[in-house]
């Protein structure tokens, strides 16, 4: 009933951990069974170890947090030696996002990554470096050039990430799919701003980070709705879900899976209770399959 | 570490914006170690705020678990009009504990404002380590005094001191502890307090070990999200919520 | 200590109604008095009646809503003659907000209108019409060549409203100030969508609608941000403020005025709320005008 | 209309998930008339839910205002924890009203499910100008009536219907009400319910004046929005929370 399909992957059910908000499972592996999830979408993967952004780098604001971890991670190495072991004890998807400065880095992930994992998302989406991430990610160009050099070095399917703060989404996604990716996924963290009128300092200390959580969803629920109009591979929706009924929100605007991020941070039991209410929702109303809901919006 | 629907037993103001909440969970009570801490979601399904608030455990009695706490923003004015029998959600307990030891030597615990809330379990298991404990806890004003009875029944010398003299020693709590270090013999220090307080223990240059409890802003408390993490001494990143939130005063930077 | 000035109006306060929530001040006349409002922006005010778009034209998100009005509005002859003279009663400054969906449109409303009225807010950014609107205002070209030309024929200050549905709206800030005008007000609604689950339709009857609302401020504040960096005109900021502490972020971030929308559908007595907070402000921190606030963040 | 915090009298509930809120307003008990609604902000500094929420004003009482109403979600919900003496904010009476009149001939009034409410003092003040008074009263089910006795008082036959038929007639009130046009000689009919009610009603092409209370999704409810813009015959547009919520069947889409 829960089960889908990207590029010929499995999913047992569409809830994938979003990357970031999850690290790489273990700490959350104490708290619920990660074998609830369909995915795991990792951490952001870079090539050397980074130490992400100066303190303060999270802010809450009116339904939502903006963010500016900057892409802390241990490295690709590290990654596989000491995280990777960990995650395959699970009997879930392993998403390996991966983050390049360059197209070279991109590559070289991808590379030494896809023999390892199930599938790889490329972030072409980061709102919290200076260089790579959003900046490639806005021009789809870049993003055409970039996935399709991903895509020839993969041994496993590319899910190409996209970034929210553009004015037409759908060119992205063309982009991405005409380069050959194997499904897209949207939205990033949209880039925002707060301000400490005590301090009359930013609340991030890199002044702008990525805006997260509720407040964002009917401008994701839009963006897929958009991409489901324009290419016609499979979406990965997400921001703002919390419960089941967002969750069903983007299936009806296109999306095949969905991933859950802010959410986790308030209440851990996410997983399961929009696993639970999707499949309530579905018998309901009568529907088989999470599948016959994909774009099934009646305009 | 569980998430727990706990009920709370009282929510009471206990000095000028300070409230005391404790709720029964024989689990918490029987886990907490002193230095630990919970992330509690004032409000189901609520989107502002959003995220969980972290609180250090003060104390725990028997299956009843303290939380003290200053009412400074949205969450926490939520928090302080919860009443007895409503429900709570909370995370816990979360993060590393103070080194609690039988020391030989005098032991010192300095704290100022909130940060004064998880040292009273800590001096009440260094008394129960046969520890000879000063207390220095410092306050703005006499007015916002909280926790002196409690202090004073685990400590040999109590030392308050306010920011406006109005009570105790006038000026903050490392003014006074600075003043003791060269007639006592301190083995150890523990501490928790505003950065500014600290910045200033560290800068003291302490010839003993100084233990710090540190804050950052937290989105999920158990070193997933990476937003609470700092510098440590050798540029590695810890965490604070999950290598913290005490630390050794000299393994990060502050 | 309150008032402000763009290109030689006076406004009295930097609060200003923002267009299309306040109607033509009428209705909330009976309520609040208009008097306390540094400006109204009128609901947007087209050459010929319109009747707007069909129901739902309104749906509500987390800490926001969608809106589809869809630019109902009486034509501008019936503004002049039935609703011009009664905002004129009043001591505050009367900013139309025209709409065309050409060219040509957007020159005649302003040669019509600029006589009447102290200032005119050229959206170029309506999300919720077909033509025109966040069309024209999406490419940095149009906004340039449509400013140019309503800034020859108008003999008041012309204000350029931006839409935030781009990837950078610095281009589109540049564009207008290059072609002369007097000033930009940001943002605009953000497009957005939501869906009904149990009927699978959208919320809103044109599927999608424009988002409004705290849930947008955190992208509003860092749009004024980036533009108070790029532009020297003065800058009326606007998204989701509810209460005077976002106001003081949007002077911080760079803005001159402010405009309050969504809120007045909460609390109609905002703008006296709002204009008592700056004040207070002021003098608890020492400064002396609230023009001392703008730009004014310590990064 | 204005803006006015009143303190809670009362909050309860009368059948299945609907209540009845009352509050002391010499105002708007003054100002109201049948038909008229307020635009109630259920919670202060709330940003979900964010915008007021419209109801209709079921009867006033010396001083008091009643407010029937259906917990259908958030807002609901939120208002129908509120206790006695817990304060909210109203802005009204907003809206028209209805036409009451001594007509000379039988008045019907119809109403299906929350449609309910704004017809009772409707009921009570065509009885006071002494017109013979038909009702036709639709529920979904037994358990959820309400206002029943309320209305025997205020009528001079009252029909009730259930969906389910588990009591009354089986069917709408609309049906009920289809019957009875022959027999009757009904000069006027006034109604509120879902619209596919009011559809129905429309079709049955009366030959006497019929008014309905509407309902679109409101944000201002003052008029300036413009959110909630019906068209009317003649392709103007009309806005139901101010040229209505009431109008002449005629005169609108449905
Ligand atoms: C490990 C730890 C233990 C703590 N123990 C206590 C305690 O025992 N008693 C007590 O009164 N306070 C304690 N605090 C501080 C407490 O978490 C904040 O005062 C509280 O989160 C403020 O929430 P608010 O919604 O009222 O304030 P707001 O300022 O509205 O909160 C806005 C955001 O900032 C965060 N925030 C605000 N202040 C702090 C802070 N000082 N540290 C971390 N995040 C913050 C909030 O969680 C929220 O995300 C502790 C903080 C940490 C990190
Ligand atoms: C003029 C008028 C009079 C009304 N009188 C009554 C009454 O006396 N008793 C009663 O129970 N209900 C009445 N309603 C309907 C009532 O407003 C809604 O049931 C209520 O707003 C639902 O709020 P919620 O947050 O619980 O539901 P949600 O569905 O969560 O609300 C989401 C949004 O939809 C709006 N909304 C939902 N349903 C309606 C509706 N039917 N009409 C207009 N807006 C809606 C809400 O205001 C809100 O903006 C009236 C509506 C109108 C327009
Ligand atoms: C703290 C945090 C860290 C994140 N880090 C990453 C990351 O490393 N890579 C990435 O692709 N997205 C990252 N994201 C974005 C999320 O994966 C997701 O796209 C976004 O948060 C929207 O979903 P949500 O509203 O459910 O959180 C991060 C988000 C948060 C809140
Ligand atoms: C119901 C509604 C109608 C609007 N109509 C217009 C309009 O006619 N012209 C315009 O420039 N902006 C219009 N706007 C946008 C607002 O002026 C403002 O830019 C936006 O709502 C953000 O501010 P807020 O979050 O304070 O509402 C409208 C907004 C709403 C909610
Ligand atoms: S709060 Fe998430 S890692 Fe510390
Ligand atoms: S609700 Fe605003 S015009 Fe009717």
């Amino acid at each position: 009933m829960l089960e889908v399909e990207i590029s010929g992957v499995k999913l047992k059910n569409p809830i994938i951990a979003a990357s970031g908000t999850f690290g790489f499972g273990r700490e959350f592996s104490r708290l619920i069974d990660l074998n609830l999830f369909g995915g795991i979408s990792t951490k952001g993967i870079t090539l050397k170890k980074r130490a992400g952004n100066p303190q303060p780098r999270l802010c809450e604001v009116y339904g939502g947090i903006i963010n500016s971890v900057g892409l802390e991670n241990p490295g690709v190495e590290a990654f596989i030696k000491e995280e990777l072991p960990f995650l395959r004890r699970f009997d879930t998807k392993i998403i390996a996002n991966i983050n390049g400065f360059n197209k070279e880095e991109f590559i070289e992930l991808a590379k030494i990554l896809s023999p390892f994992v199930d599938m790889i998302e490329v972030n072409l989406s980061c709102p919290n470096v200076k260089e790579g991430g959003m900046i490639f990610g806005k021009d789809p160009n870049r993003v055409y050039e970039i996935t399709r050099e991903v895509k020839k070095v993969s041994s496993c399917p590319i899910i190409v990430k996209l970034t929210p703060n553009v004015t037409d989404i759908t060119e992205l996604a063309k982009a991405a799919e005409k380069a050959g990716a194997d499904a897209i996924s949207l939205i990033n963290t949209i880039s925002a701003m707060a301000i400490d009128i005590e301090t009359r300092r930013p609340l991030i200390k890199m002044v702008t980070g990525g805006l997260s959580g509720p407040a964002i969803k009917p401008i994701a629920v839009r963006m897929v709705y958009e991409c489901f109009q324009k290419v016609n591979i499979p979406i990965i929706g997400m921001g703002g879900i919390m419960n089941y009924k967002d969750a069903i929100e983007f299936f009806l605007a296109g999306a095949t899976a969905i991933q859950i991020g802010t959410v986790n941070f308030v209440n851990p039991n996410a997983v399961s209770e929009i696993k639970e209410g999707i499949e309530n929702y579905l018998k309901d109303h009568g529907f088989e399959s999470v599948k016959d809901l994909v774009g099934n919006i009646i305009i | 570490m569980k998430l727990l629907d706990v009920e709370i037993a009282e929510n009471k103001m206990i000095a000028n914006g300070i409230y005391l909440l404790s709720f029964e969970s024989e689990y918490l009570a029987n886990a907490f170690k002193p230095g630990n801490f919970v992330n509690i979601l004032v409000e189901k399904d609520s989107i502002y705020p959003l995220l969980r608030r972290p609180f250090s455990i003060s104390f725990v009695k028997e299956n009843k678990v303290f939380i003290g706490y200053k009412v400074v923003g949205r969450g926490t004015q939520i928090l302080s009009q919860k009443k007895k029998g409503d429900t709570i959600n909370v995370l816990g307990p979360l993060g590393n504990s103070f080194l609690v030891d039988r020391f030989d030597g005098k032991v010192a615990v300095v704290g100022g404002g909130v940060g004064i809330f998880p040292l009273l379990s800590l001096c009440h298991e260094l008394k129960k380590a046969r520890n000879e404990v000063d207390v220095f806890l410092g306050f703005r004003s006499r007015s916002d005094l909280f926790f002196v009875e409690e202090f004073k029944e685990v400590s040999d010398n109590l030392f308050i001191s306010t920011d406006d003299g109005s009570i105790g020693y006038k000026g903050n709590a490392v003014e006074v502890f600075k003043t003791k270090i060269e007639e006592e013999n301190y083995k150890v220090a523990f501490s928790c307090g505003p950065k500014p307080m600290l910045s200033a223990l560290k800068s003291l240059n302490l010839t003993f070990k100084c233990y710090i409890s540190l804050e950052e802003k937290m989105a999920c408390g158990i070193g997933a999200c990476l937003c609470c993490s700092i510098k440590g001494k050798d540029g590695n990143m810890l965490h604070v919520c999950s290598d913290g939130p005490v630390f050794d005063i000299m393994e990060v930077e502050i």
